[in-house]
């Protein structure tokens, strides 16, 4: 008797394989969890989280223009999970999009500013577009050189290049490349140095979807996307197989940064027509959320990226009309992140009741 | 109920996900006995004793202890019945010191160096040990590492010593004191079990054998009353021929040749040390040596992975040119049609990508191929049909990630892709190693006809009864160095045992 | 069964969105109030700049209510200055306001990518310069001539100079003024510019040390930036940024204080001895209520003293030298009157020589000024051809101690 | 001289903010848990610290509020608000075990956004700006050591002169590395970061370590964001100002190579790099390049420090590792 009031009440075990629809239900249903969660901070304010979610979904839907303008938040934060993906595909942990997106904004900047008359505007942008690629190409691909010689973490180095070029960019917006002496200003770039606009919106957005299609083509019918997934699950497989595992490093690095390049690319020339420091506005961190839950899948990366758009934008005119901070659509990021990172343990996990049921069986 | 027994298991059953490693298995160990628990590798015993010592939990069945039913959710919980555990993976923290680790857990006690010194001291003295208690784990040798473990649990007053594999990693020499002590602890009144798959330890050390058979009980019987042919039958489940088929064949020529090859870690370790010596084609070279004595680094070095500092390796082709290999990396040498195949010793860390299908690992080998930058799929799936038919691999299809296939089904996708690249030159290392009587002998037939393909074959093993049966020269490593290369058909197991411990052996042996 | 219960909940969560969502939607607006935008760049915690504003909000409304204008005020906070400055001008634009402030000088160029999309809606940049210059009719300028306070802010903390020199605190030479600025930037030289020159005139040996901290708003740069100071020398700060930490800094160093924006005599009360602020209650009360009128104000507006617009906090006269209340009293009646001009070209030189010429504005657009003669009648004027000021001449007497920005 | 006491005395203030988010990170990684939410959780310690003595104060009244309760409600209160960020982030680490890299990411913005949102919120709730009473900041800014300690010439200001906060911290970094040194417990906590099969097969409870070490390590942390609140940001709630420290902290757990001890200098020094633009100028250098000193220095430190090999210079072996018993 005593022995059966010891066994555990509930203990673990992997599982094998499960039902891919039945995946998809625990997922779906952990972002439902969030969703409920997220209602405690809104109650907390006093207002009711039914009007709160409705507000958040009409002040993101409601009007063609709010579409707008949350399509506009969700182009860099698709393109930079497109950017991404590779990189933690290869489980090379780059936190550093910000940066490389900095860096990539900078490189266009420069030929916005100081070519815009030299050249016709549509040659100007493929400029900016190339230049900003191999911009963030470059300062992504830093790190990974570190990281194949020395196996430097990449994690810290990639981040530190984020204050560094960011850096950089508050010294231009102050220095060599100041509007109007003092004001810390870049000046707007001419017209013939922005993005054209299709259906109202930049036409960045054509340039990321592009990209879905492209990444999802190159992450699974090319050679680089099998030595991406290779290293990715073991490094010694890589070198066993004779992958340069250093030189794919330094290349998928290099690609990354260049597609978070383009990011910032299409931001300066698209969205804000001038450079910052504040130019990548924690894109880069977000959008490897997006990247993660969208289990590196481009095309689910589309919708994950609007749900964090809605959400972002939803808060703002939440904001506006009840006084709620606006910073709530982080808390409910957050706590969406939380469930969907927790709802994969029930998908590689079950549970063990102590009388020898499984859940499974007892499910059934 | 039989209260001599220290603990009795009753129908226990554990499964992983969809194999069943352990089918209602009753066994049980009285006091001032050593119990020897036979299977393959893979019949289910460190399941098993994982459950004793806390690591697994049970699906089914009960543990009793002196005849109550006890309830072992932890290695807490083992300690707490005197239950203690040497893993075959050394459960040790690297950067602490013996004495540390000897004490690591204990709730008991102060952090007292003084008296745990004295305690570590008496019970060294008792079994005849030696350690110094204030060494680092990572400045040890794997027996003195082993020790540490036999200490670490004696010091916990276990008096159920579970002992996984002890004298895999040892020499035969070591393999005697080891020996030595589990006398003295039997003498003691401990009660010893010992995990092994050698029959001839078996007969040597034990009172008692139980044996699995895949994750079966099948039965225990009195050491004295059996021998190894009726112990074979039992693991096995039908006689065998222990007798591995040696063809010979007839004209062996030179395929590889290794000079002077000599290879430094990153932390400045001599790991080879002026290896030299000839495979031939036609031909099976084994690599003898204890646990950690260049095999590795050996086989990556020959194939590219691992940076030499001196020395030659030149392939023999057909025309009798030779060819340097050192310096090029595993893609220039596949490049220049060397044809080398390598099957390492982490199957799914090293060979193959455990997240991928069968297809997908068939790639490894030729996803360069053709021109573009996409990947050729066609022929690989193919290739991965025509294995999976031939060998026999149990799997639900080709993309059916291959680090869920059991150990054996992983090993024949990856010999399989190896033979298929149709190399001059095999390499294996422990390829049967976790794998069934009836896939290692798959495993032997497939390399013999290579063999008789006119390969050369390097065997790394570490069963020196298996190395005896099947190679035809046995290439011994001591500490990095040859330490000889003796016939197979003449060598003595006793005799390669010495040449793994002392360079050279032969005058003492 | 789980999958329906997740269907329904999912169905339920849906409905009663729409529900919340009509609801919010017909919800019924104040009857006739005028519905206003106020985009900040920070919030009232700086308890400065963003502050100042919401306080002229707060004040603007109940003047205006009082003479029955009902406003509706939409406010964002924390707006950065980038295209979410942009969001934010739409955003608050199709909530119907009628008319958008934008408080910061660096929301301006976004505020002017938005306002010619909506023509019905006037726009307006708080202390930038070229909404008033461009072809747009509905985007406005707007600030007031702080320098005149911040002179008057300088003859406070001349007189406890003169007070400390007088009872043998310090000697006349080491009367330093340390200022902590944000960027050396028109609107900051012309700020401290004016506070030294007001200093001056009451005691004569005051140098002063400028370090700038390179953020408008970063409170621990600016606590720094004024600890700093005090170690250099200096025995009085002010500033021209966004917080109170130089105050506090300037407490715990034992020295003198005096703010901008907002009274930080209850931050530092044995530091701070007047601040200066300028009431943009003034400008919201006239523009509102002209829109409300169907007039418009003109595109370009500043005031000064003499209208209010620029206000002195409550002198903390514990601290104050004796008789700097009179003597201030009589200093706001000077400027307000014209006697006094701040920048009088007889009272200050830049490298020995006294400044005879200088632009006034850009209008060729590469921010270097090539119109409108400042200097004339024996005094540079600020403000006078534009709101935002101009003045970027370095006067002897000041010392840049970091002149990055 | 003077100009360089006083640039240590104020590398020491903001030291401090570092030291408590490196030293909880140090305790947290021990246990082979790599919180990358620190920033997040120094945010919310910020907040919720804030929110604390505020609330007291509020209740009390000005007048009657003690300095001493201030403080110790407001490390009470950041240290609840990242113990609980922290036991999230356990759970779904140690529990769920979900990638530990992603889990503070997704801490990072969390925390950010629970801490903005809460600063925030006090300001809409009371419709203006919530600052704590001079009393309060004096308390929580103000020398403690006595006079004549102060009055010490040079070593007076450098070693005297701080806030309670400091010494608090350096007590804290001295307790720590005699529990890990010295203490059963310590040794344990380091045997689970560093193996934890092997500290699990040895009857360690490497659950309850980790949980505890990563919970009280957040707490620690987010005390680290209550200071800079209270000290340097002049006890209101700033929206940008600790943006970038936790993940300084993060930084300065390798530069420190794991060692409580060094965490002392370490920060001081990362301090001193943090403010020198303000004091020690350098030709040619514009301010903006030279605010990102402490960036590139970090990164400098990373590689050197992966270049050299050094047994005893490594992060715990398993740290970002999840554990599960049953792994086969």
């Amino acid at each position: 008797m005593s022995a059966e009031v010891k066994t555990p009440f509930v203990r673990l075990a992997k599982r094998d394989s499960m039902d891919p629809k039945k995946v998809w239900a625990i997922r779906l249903s952990s972002i439902l969890v969030a969703l409920i969660l997220g209602m405690i901070p809104i109650m907390i304010t006093g207002q009711n989280p039914f009007t709160a979610y409705g507000i958040i979904i009409n002040g993101s839907l409601g009007k063609p223009i709010y579409i707008k303008q949350t399509i506009k938040i969700a182009i860099p934060l698709l393109g930079c999970a497109l950017a991404i993906a590779p990189c933690f595909k290869m489980r090379f942990w780059n936190i550093g999009a910000e940066g490389q997106i900095t860096a990539g904004a900078i490189a266009a900047s420069y030929f916005a500013l100081y070519w815009s008359d030299k050249v016709p505007s549509f040659v100007l942008i493929l400029i900016m577009f190339v230049t900003a690629a191999i911009a963030g190409g470059i300062w992504g691909l830093i790190p990974a050189f570190f990281k194949a010689k020395w196996n430097t973490n990449e994690t810290l180095f990639t981040l530190m290049m984020n204050y560094i070029i960011i850096g950089i960019v508050s010294w231009l917006q102050g220095g060599p490349w100041e509007g109007r002496k003092g004001s810390q200003l870049i000046p707007m770039f001419n017209q013939s140095a922005r993005l054209p606009e299709i259906f109202g919106i930049h036409c960045g957005w054509i340039i990321v979807l592009l990209l879905v299609v492209l990444m999802h083509i190159y992450m699974n019918y090319t050679k680089h996307g099998y030595e991406i997934a290779v290293i990715g699950d073991s490094e010694n497989t890589a070198r066993y197989a004779g992958m340069n595992v250093g030189k794919i490093m330094m290349r998928t690095m290099f690609l990354s940064g260049a597609i978070c390049g383009v990011v910032g690319f299409i931001v300066v020339s698209g969205a804000n027509h001038t450079l910052n420091n504040g130019v990548a506005n924690g894109v880069g961190f977000t959008s490897i959320t997006v990247a993660w839950l969208s289990q590196l899948n481009a095309f689910a990366m589309i919708v994950i990226s609007l749900i964090l758009a809605i959400l972002t934008k939803g808060a703002n005119t939440l904001q506006t009309r009840l006084k709620v901070p606006a910073s709530i659509s982080d808390i409910v990021t957050g706590i969406l992140l939380f469930c969907m990172l927790s709802c994969e343990f029930f998908i590689n996990y079950k549970l063990i009741f102590r009388h020898g049921k499984s859940e499974e069986e007892a499910s059934k | 109920m039989n209260t001599s027994c220290a603990i009795e298991m009753r129908g226990i059953t554990k499964r992983f996900g969809q194999v069943v490693a352990n089918d209602s298995i009753d066994l049980s160990i009285k006091r001032g006995e050593i119990l020897s628990l036979l299977g393959e590798n893979g019949s289910g015993k460190t399941t098993l004793m994982n459950m004793l010592a806390g690591i697994y939990q049970p699906d089914e069945g009960e543990i009793l202890q002196d005849g109550l039913p006890i309830a072992i959710r932890s290695p807490k919980d083992a300690y707490d019945h005197g239950i203690g555990m040497i893993h075959q993976h050394y459960k040790l923290v690297d950067v602490f010191t013996a004495a540390q680790n000897i004490v690591l857990g204990l709730n008991d006690q102060k952090l007292d160096l003084k008296s745990i010194n004295a305690k570590v001291k008496a019970i060294c003295d008792k079994y005849s040990f030696v350690i110094d208690p204030a060494m680092k784990i990572y400045d040890m040798s794997v027996s003195q590492k082993q020790t540490v473990e036999i200490v670490k649990v004696l010091y916990r007053g276990a008096d159920i010593l579970i002992l996984d594999e002890p004298t895999a990693v040892l020499t035969p020499q070591e393999t005697d004191k080891l020996f030595a002590v589990l006398h003295n602890m039997k003498a003691d009144g401990k009660a010893v079990i010992i995990i092994t798959h050698k029959l001839n330890e078996v007969m040597e050390i034990s009172d008692e054998v139980a044996v699995l058979r895949k994750g079966k009980y099948i039965g225990t019987v009195k050491t004295s009353e059996t021998d190894p042919q009726a112990l074979t039958d039992m693991m096995v489940g039908h006689a065998v021929v222990l007798n591995i088929d040696r063809p010979k064949f007839e004209k062996p020529v030179p395929r590889l040749k290794v000079q002077g090859l000599t290879c430094i870690d990153h932390e400045g370790i001599t790991k080879l040390d002026g290896v030299s010596f000839t495979a031939n084609g036609g031909e099976i070279l084994g690599v003898a040596g204890i646990a950690g004595s260049g095999q590795k680094e050996l086989l990556e070095s020959i194939s590219g992975l691992y940076p030499v500092k001196e020395g030659s390796v030149s392939f023999i082709g057909g025309d009798g040119k030779a060819k340097e290999l050192v310096g090029m990396t595993p893609m220039q040498i596949r490049k220049t049609g060397v044809g080398m195949a390598f099957v390492p010793e982490d199957r799914l860390g090293m060979g193959l990508v455990g997240s991928m299908g069968m297809t997908g690992n068939m790639m490894l080998r030729s996803w360069r191929k053709g021109k573009g930058i996409f990947l050729n799929k066609k022929s690989p799936e193919d290739l991965a049909k025509k294995i999976w038919d031939e060998l026999e691999v149990v799997t639900p299809s080709t993309s059916f990630p291959v680090r869920r296939m059991s150990g054996g089904n992983v090993q024949k996708v990856l010999v399989g892709r190896e033979i298929a690249s149709q190399p001059k030159i095999l390499m294996t290392a422990y390829p049967v190693r976790g794998l069934d009587i009836n896939t290692s002998y798959t495993i032997y037939n497939l390399l013999t006809e290579q063999k008789m393909n006119g390969v050369a074959v390097l065997f790394v093993g570490e069963d020196l009864d298996v190395l005896l049966e099947l190679c035809d020269r046995i290439l011994v490593l001591c500490g990095g160095k040859v330490s000889g290369i003796v016939d197979a058909r003449s060598a003595t197991k006793e005799e390669i045992g010495f040449m793994m411990t002392t360079l050279g052996g032969k005058e003492n042996a | 069964m789980k999958k329906f219960t997740v269907l329904l909940m999912v169905m339920l969560m849906t409905v009663s969105m729409v529900f919340a969502n009509g609801t919010t939607e017909a919800a019924p607006a104040k009857s006739e109030a005028i519905k206003v935008g106020l985009i900040c760049i920070g919030d009232e915690n700086d308890q400065g700049y963003t502050y100042n504003f919401i306080r002229g909000q707060k004040e603007a409304t109940e003047k205006l209510a009082a003479e029955g204008i009902n406003v509706e005020w939409v406010t964002k906070y924390n707006i950065g200055e980038d295209s979410t400055c942009v969001d934010a001008n739409i955003e608050v634009a199709e909530e119907d306001c009628k008319i958008i402030f934008n408080n910061s000088y660096g929301f301006e160029p976004f505020m002017l990518e938005v306002a010619p999309n909506y023509p019905n809606i006037d726009f307006v940049s708080c202390t930038n310069c070229v909404s008033s210059h461009d072809a747009l009719p509905n985007t406005f300028n707007a600030f007031a001539n702080i320098y005149e306070g911040r002179y008057v802010a300088g003859v406070v903390a001349g007189l406890k100079l003169n007070q400390m020199i007088s009872e043998g605190k310090i000697t006349a030479d080491k009367a330093v003024i340390g200022y902590v600025g944000a960027f050396s930037f028109a609107e900051v030289i012309s700020g401290f510019t004016s506070y030294y020159l007001g200093a001056k005139s009451v005691c004569p040996s005051v140098t002063m040390k400028v370090s700038f901290v390179g953020s408008w708003s970063d409170a621990t740069a600016e606590a720094d930036a004024a600890k700093a100071l005090a170690d250099q020398g200096c025995v009085m700060i002010s500033q021209h940024s966004d917080n109170t930490t130089p105050a506090t800094a300037a407490q715990s160093a034992g020295i003198f204080h005096t703010g901008y924006n907002n009274d930080m005599t209850s931050v530092a009360p044995n530091a701070s001895l007047i601040s200066t602020r300028i009431d943009w209650s003034v400008y919201f009360y006239e523009f509102i209520k002209a829109f409300v009128a169907g007039e418009k104000l003109d595109q370009d507006w500043c005031k000064g003293m003499e209208d209010d617009a620029v206000k002195m906090t409550e002198l903390n006269t514990a601290i104050a030298a004796p008789g700097t209340q009179a003597k201030m009293d009589q200093v706001i009646a000077d400027i307000s009157s014209g006697k006094i001009q701040v920048f009088d070209t007889s009272k200050f030189t830049v490298k020995g020589a006294t400044v005879t010429h200088a632009f006034a504005r850009d209008t060729n657009g590469d921010f270097a000024a090539d119109t409108d003669e400042a200097v004339f009648d024996g005094a540079y004027h600020e403000s006078y051809f534009q709101s935002a000021p101009y003045f970027t001449e370095q006067i002897d007497g000041i010392t840049w101690l970091n002149a990055a920005y | 001289m003077s100009a360089i006491i006083a640039l240590i005395v104020a590398a020491v203030t903001f030291g401090t903010v570092l030291m408590f988010g490196t030293l909880g990170e140090i305790l947290t990684e021990k246990s082979g848990n790599l919180n990358l939410g620190v920033e997040g959780i120094m945010y919310m310690g910020g907040a919720f610290g804030l929110a604390g003595a505020f609330n007291y104060e509020q209740a009390v009244g000005a007048a009657s509020s003690s300095g001493l309760l201030a403080i110790l409600i407001a490390i009470i209160s950041a240290f609840a608000a990242g113990a609980i960020a922290s036991l999230v982030y356990g759970f779904i680490t140690i529990t769920l075990r979900a990638n530990q890299n992603v889990t503070g990411l997704a801490l990072t913005i969390f925390g950010t956004g629970v801490g903005q949102f809460t600063g925030e919120f006090l300001r809409v709730r009371e419709g203006n700006f919530v600052a704590l009473s001079n009393h309060l900041k004096d308390s929580f800014a103000n020398p403690i050591m006595p006079k004549f300690l102060q009055d010490i010439p040079i070593l007076g200001k450098i070693l005297f002169s701080h806030s309670v906060f400091f010494y608090i911290a350096v007590i804290l970094a001295i307790a720590m590395h005699l529990f890990f040194v010295k203490t059963k417990k310590g040794m344990y906590l380091r045997a689970v970061g560093e193996s934890p099969s092997t500290a699990d097969a040895a009857g360690i409870n490497i659950t309850l370590y980790k949980y505890l070490a990563t919970i009280i390590g957040g707490g620690i942390s987010a005390i680290g964001g209550m200071v800079y609140i209270v000290t340097t940001a002049g006890c209101v709630w700033n929206h940008a100002g600790l943006s970038g420290v936790g993940w300084l902290a993060v930084a300065l757990v390798i530069f420190c190579l794991w060692r409580p001890l060094n965490a002392i200098w370490g920060s001081v020094l990362f301090g001193a790099l943090m403010i020198m633009y303000l004091r020690v100028r350098i030709p040619f250098i514009p301010t903006e390049i030279y605010k990102i000193l402490p960036y590139v220095v970090t990164v400098i430190v990373l590689v050197f420090s992966s270049m050299r090999n050094n047994k005893e210079k490594q992060p715990p072996a398993s740290l970002g590792a999840n554990y599960f018993r049953e792994e086969r």
